[in-house]
């Protein structure tokens, strides 16, 4: 649906637009196309992210003095729509919507001075240490450990599903100080160098095909005290602070540009189709329903942004957020699979699929890869059980 | 993206005072006590609304004694009145009855208008009928030229609050045939018009509409509104507005269902322990919630989008049919969930519970389901790519 | 789907379709016709249940010794099928179907003759009390007491949502003669005259505005100690069997007699339509999913027989049936209530319906009727909920 | 309603036998090696079933040497197979090549015929082209006469086994526009004749299909099957008995990841409980339960079906589009629902569930999705009445 925008809010489109035009590289904007899973992988989200850095938008929701914008919510939703729409990569959020946000809120001067501006510039890049193999929605449980020894803390057990930690050179990583007592308590949040000795990476391929995953092993790593964000043994409510941090964000954007493409293909897939076959009104319908979803999401997201606006605490919203956004995710990624028909079968790199006369579409591809990826949208971030619990317990209080 | 807080304020003042006033005076046993006298007038309420409360206006333009409060008062009044199940006949008369003639204005219009507004009248719009569907042009009453004025002929069908209506707006043909855009008009046909016969009845949420038989009814020329032949795209901004109204109606209805759904599975023991320990009846809570909250927020967004003066027909028309879509799935996810929840006692009519149902229920339908309206998003994006 | 039918199976259906053809008056397949609710009310019921007792065909599923007709199960789904097509009054089935089995597999040679026969006219109409106000899905709470005093119990306490008691002159009962212990201990199967002072008769009137349900007080009721079937005190082993008879049984029949009528609602709601225009076609596609559906249904049902003619126990399979049978039953009068438009609204009794010229479509009051008696589907006779955990208690054992 | 029992025990014999071999030379780690290797030609296992099993004839009518078993066999054959992930080739070379030769016969076809059964011969039906979606008439590549024989000339899209296969079976049109219902012919291409050129690769589910072009491919006068331009109804019939063979092969898939699902639920702990503790997850277990009971039961109905002589074209097509949708429903609440609770695990090629699940969803597409079934179903309805 097209919202009206003031003439302020125009003018900062036309900005955004004028500076996308600009910038995006039409290689950026291939890469961002063929990106199925969730981020762009190291090499293109970070030139995306070093673009942006120089423009001074690559960490626009931070506070103004750590190098935020400043912006209004509403453009915030502007830049995120723009940007989706120009299909620019989408860079992993580890660094500047996860971690950054708790060092601004817990950190020391110190602490943030030495890792805010490599986050801004693209310099660090970041994985997140939070699940085990047996700490999964049950996070409290994790078995991670950390001993203090003399100016260090000595790290021993293993992380799951860390994001892209192939790539990184830094680690925020929860970690057990103390055993016994609550599961929450004794947890500490620990920020170090991801090349410390000790470290080892598992690669783990999806479903998908893709390595957007690693388990992580610690043997004896040794990190020095002042990695410790917040108090020890307090970590949790560090923890906790990041995981509605996370949740936060609008889906529509993604969402609206996942169902052009979604058209598009549909336009392509019947086109040459009777008037008579139903196949394309019987599409049309579908993906008029998807439209309608995205509708009420969106109006849901445009009205936690005014309520951010009036500095209403979030609540439950990212919840409703997380399960709505990621199951209409979903269904997008359903209907494109449909959409693409017999295609969609065919395993082979996007790169590789135009070739001389028997080139294969590269949109069947990529529908498949996402659908596959976004089977993990609902079980990543706190899965939507969870969320639905979280959502029960509010209403039912 | 901007709204006045101003009239924000204003209106949600009115709306306190209106909700106090229904929950003093329609509480749901004098709500079924009145509506079970009601058979040829308004319950007792309505004269309240108009005259102790004045608010009949907010909603209208300030050249007709209105508030100006547009689409936006609409919303905040008809979602009030959902809340106390009393929507009609602010529906038929103000927000279809009151629209159509302020934008087709005259000599019989004016005066009705400042009437309807007064409390002094009652429309009911007299559109739709028996073979058609949902289809806004499938209208096989005739219009024809006779002597000095008109005569009129058909049937119309569940016409809404026709038995308490003074007045009715009637949609006819004056050329072409049935489901053809062109060639209909608007007529306003007073009740104890000769030839005018009614079969009243009630429908399932307590209220009142009729079949109505136009036979051979004469008319004079000022019955007219609006110009001959041209009335489509009038009818099919009316019904946008009560679309979207019953949208913010059923906005009321199932916050109502939602807390006593609440309050009953915190209360109700099954197995020595409260059925709000169930996760399978948590998540479905949880899934009402977020239907609700999300036909609730597009509502307020398109009511505020219909606002905008610019706004096309084609926009208005997608932006509307979203909301209901909205609204439908989320009467039947909270309509249902609440019987489910209920158990047996969400069944009877010995609970609020049984009647908001099934004002939710109607709602689903009313003025389209889900799928006419999707069907409808679907040819307006084919008409616009 | 048609299936393949034996020689002697199409003769049996034959046979079928002559007796309806014959017995089945007029004024009863419109009695048939309009019956939204789950049964017919007592007047029509019993009429159409004396001449199916004529034939001998009242009491089908009893042993042959009682009075059964000694079909195999493709027999009887064909029987049941034929009856729902010819829109036949649905008997309810509180003395053939639920009690009778019982009275069989616990009763005495004497409780036998007393109360079968009666069953097997239609001489006695059956109520049940189970459900108590505070006992729903809990039904083990169950806190209705009977005393043991001299010949006779005496009984105190309330039964709701008991079906036609408004109609009975007989009750089956489960009462408290027991109270400490388990919940499921001490309970007794009391089977009564309905008459008996004391009981009083409260209608509940649902959301459809039909009386099909009642709450019944019990005040000091004093009925005969041979009113007991099976041990006093086990009572809750008898109430189980009564259950899963309950839920046996075939609801395709039913679900294509009601997906028949919404097709000829269809064709007539959309008769007039142009070629373009994509309302009856959308339609279309939705009968088409409840046809399929229906098939899937119906191949677990054969299945079911089948099983059962080999003498298997029934295990989840009545579970999955009431699951899948009452929640397509009521995807089929939200799909009758669309099609009927507007006309849905109308609340008036179906024999008001035809009016000179201003005649309310019938099926229209029917859509509604339907959809609204419908939602208790999910809830009488176990609840939906209470289904799917036996069904996940057992494939998780 | 009646099947001959003896028939059933032979063939529950039969495929208690496959099972054990397959679980003994096709786990998931031998699948993937042999997978891994497998670029021209199927894996080892497919000798196993042709000469140590000498299963390939079972379905096969008597007179070409098969046990006459009919769809039921290939129901049977294909739900065991499903249960190892090793459908193909049997699905290409036996359900649907076999079966047109059978009905095509002629000397090269009989000749074909023996030694696909006896395994030294695997077939892939190009059929699919890129522009088609799902329509199976829908069949650009043409077929003129030249010289003595024909010329092949077209595009065939994702053809299942063919960088595996020793010989094609092409659809071509001989007459008429693409769409058009008549001018359909078949040919049998060996894949060395020269002008045919391939772009084999993988697919989701590990195995190997390709895009072959054929370009002034010049073949025999007998090259061709059947009547030249009558080839529809047999293609119609092929695909369909392909899709009860895969709607049969998901009951295998899906038994599989129920199995895996409800091992796992029972020992994952989280929060101090197994995950199977949870209500909701009890009811997406159950609901995912009765979704396959439903597909497994109308499949083996439709099966049998299938195996009446007199059935109409328009009752197979009825039949078969219905147990597909069951199946497609199935396959993605089975699927979907494996992947939801394993959590993480779920999403990696580490456990069994990862790759049965992907052969789950591309069976939901396979001979067209759920959709697309419906809509058939539809059009026959109308047809029908």
């Amino acid at each position: 649906m097209a919202w009206k925008l003031s003439p302020a809010e125009t003018a900062f489109r036309d900005e955004v637009r004028d500076f996308l035009a600009r910038e995006l590289t039409p290689e950026l904007r291939v890469a961002g196309r063929r990106c199925s899973g969730i981020f762009n992988d190291y090499e293109d989200g970070i030139a995306w992210h070093r673009i942006l850095a120089k423009r001074g938008w690559s960490t626009p929701k931070w506070p103004v003095e750590h190098g935020g914008t400043g912006w209004s919510p509403m453009q915030h939703y502007i830049f995120a729509s723009e940007v989706s729409t120009a299909n620019a990569p989408r860079v992993a959020p580890m660094g500047t919507g996860m971690v950054a946000p708790v060092i601004i809120a817990f950190g020391t001067e110190a602490q943030k001075r030495a890792w805010l501006p490599g986050i801004r510039s693209g310099d660090d890049y970041w994985c997140q240490g939070y699940s085990e193999p047996q700490s999964g929605s049950d996070l409290a449980s994790l078995q991670c450990k950390a001993v203090r020894d003399g100016d260090h803390y000595v790290i021993n057990g293993t992380k799951i599903w860390t994001t892209h930690a192939q790539y990184a050179n830094k680690m925020f990583c929860l970690v057990r100080t103390r055993s016994g007592g609550k599961a929450q308590q004794g947890i500490s949040f620990l920020c170090f160098d991801f090349k410390t000795p000790g470290i080892t990476v598992r690669p783990i391929i999806s479903i998908s095909g893709d390595h957007e995953l690693n388990q992580v092993f610690f043997d004896d790593v040794r990190v020095p005290l002042d990695s410790l964000l917040g108090e020890e043994d307090q970590g949790w409510s560090v923890a906790k602070y990041l995981l509605q941090h996370e949740r936060g964000g609008a889906w529509t954007p993604m969402l609206r540009e996942r169902l052009r493409r979604l058209h598009t293909a549909a336009d392509t897939a019947f086109a040459h189709r009777d008037a008579g076959d139903m196949a394309a009104a019987d599409m049309a319908l579908r993906l008029a329903e998807i439209e309608c979803a995205i509708d009420a999401v969106e109006a849901t997201e445009l009205q936690q942004l005014r309520a951010q606006a009036r500095g209403e605490p979030p609540g439950i919203r990212p919840s409703m957020g997380k399960v709505l956004g990621s199951e209409l995710r979903q269904r997008i990624t359903e209907l494109a699979v449909e959409i693409a028909g017999p295609q969609a079968a065919i395993d082979m790199p996007m790169a590789d699929c135009e070739l001389d006369d028997m080139t294969v579409p590269e949109e069947a591809v990529f529908a498949m890869s996402a659908y596959l990826n976004d089977r993990a949208a609902s079980i990543y971030a706190g899965t939507n059980e969870v969320q639905r619990n979280i959502i029960a317990a509010q209403i039912l209080k | 993206m901007s709204t006045s807080t101003d009239q924000e304020d204003t209106l949600a003042m009115l709306c306190d005072s209106l909700a106090r006033y229904l929950d003093d005076q329609h509480s749901l046993p004098q709500r079924l006590h009145a509506l079970a006298q009601a058979d040829s007038a308004p319950p007792p309420f309505w004269q309240g609304l108009a005259n102790e409360l004045g608010l009949l206006g907010v909603a209208l333009a300030e050249a007709q004694g209105g508030l100006g409060g547009g689409m936006a008062a609409h919303a905040a009044m008809m979602e009030t009145l959902g809340g106390a199940l009393a929507a009609e006949p602010y529906l038929s008369t103000i927000v279809i009855g009151a629209g159509l003639l302020q934008r087709n204005p005259g000599a019989q219009a004016d005066v009705l208008l400042a009437r309807a507004v007064a409390g002094q009248a009652v429309i009911a719009f007299a559109h739709t009928e028996t073979q058609g569907w949902h289809d806004r042009a499938e209208v096989q009453a005739t219009l024809v030229p006779d002597g000095d004025g008109f005569r009129l002929d058909g049937r119309k069908s569940v016409v809404q609050s026709a038995p308490w209506a003074s007045h009715f707006i009637v949609s006819a043909r004056s050329s072409g045939s049935a489901r053809e855009q062109g060639g209909l008009s608007l007529v306003l046909v007073p009740r104890d018009t000769p030839g005018v016969r009614m079969r009243p009845y009630a429908t399932r949420d307590g209220v009142r509409a009729a079949e109505i038989a136009f036979d051979g009814v004469r008319l004079p020329m000022d019955a007219l509104l609006g110009n001959e032949g041209g009335a489509l795209p009038h009818i099919e901004q009316a019904l946008d507005e009560g679309t979207l109204a019953v949208c913010a109606e059923a906005t009321g209805v199932m916050r109502r269902l939602m807390r006593d759904t609440l309050d009953y599975v915190r209360q109700r023991k099954q197995f020595g322990v409260p059925i709000a320990s169930f996760q399978v009846l948590q998540h479905r809570l949880a899934d009402m919630h977020m239907a609700l909250e999300q036909a609730a927020a597009l509502t307020s967004s398109v009511a505020e989008l219909l606002d905008d003066a610019e706004l096309g027909a084609e926009q208005r028309a997608r932006a509307v049919s979203s909301a209901k879509v909205a609204v439908a799935k989320a009467c039947k996810a909270v309509g249902q969930g609440a019987v489910q929840l209920h158990g047996g006692m969400g069944m009877t009519e010995e609970l609020a519970v049984g009647h908001y149902v099934r004002r939710a229920t109607l709602i689903e339908g009313l003025f389209g389901p889900a799928s006419w309206h999707l069907r409808r998003v679907a040819r307006l994006q084919a008409s616009a790519s």
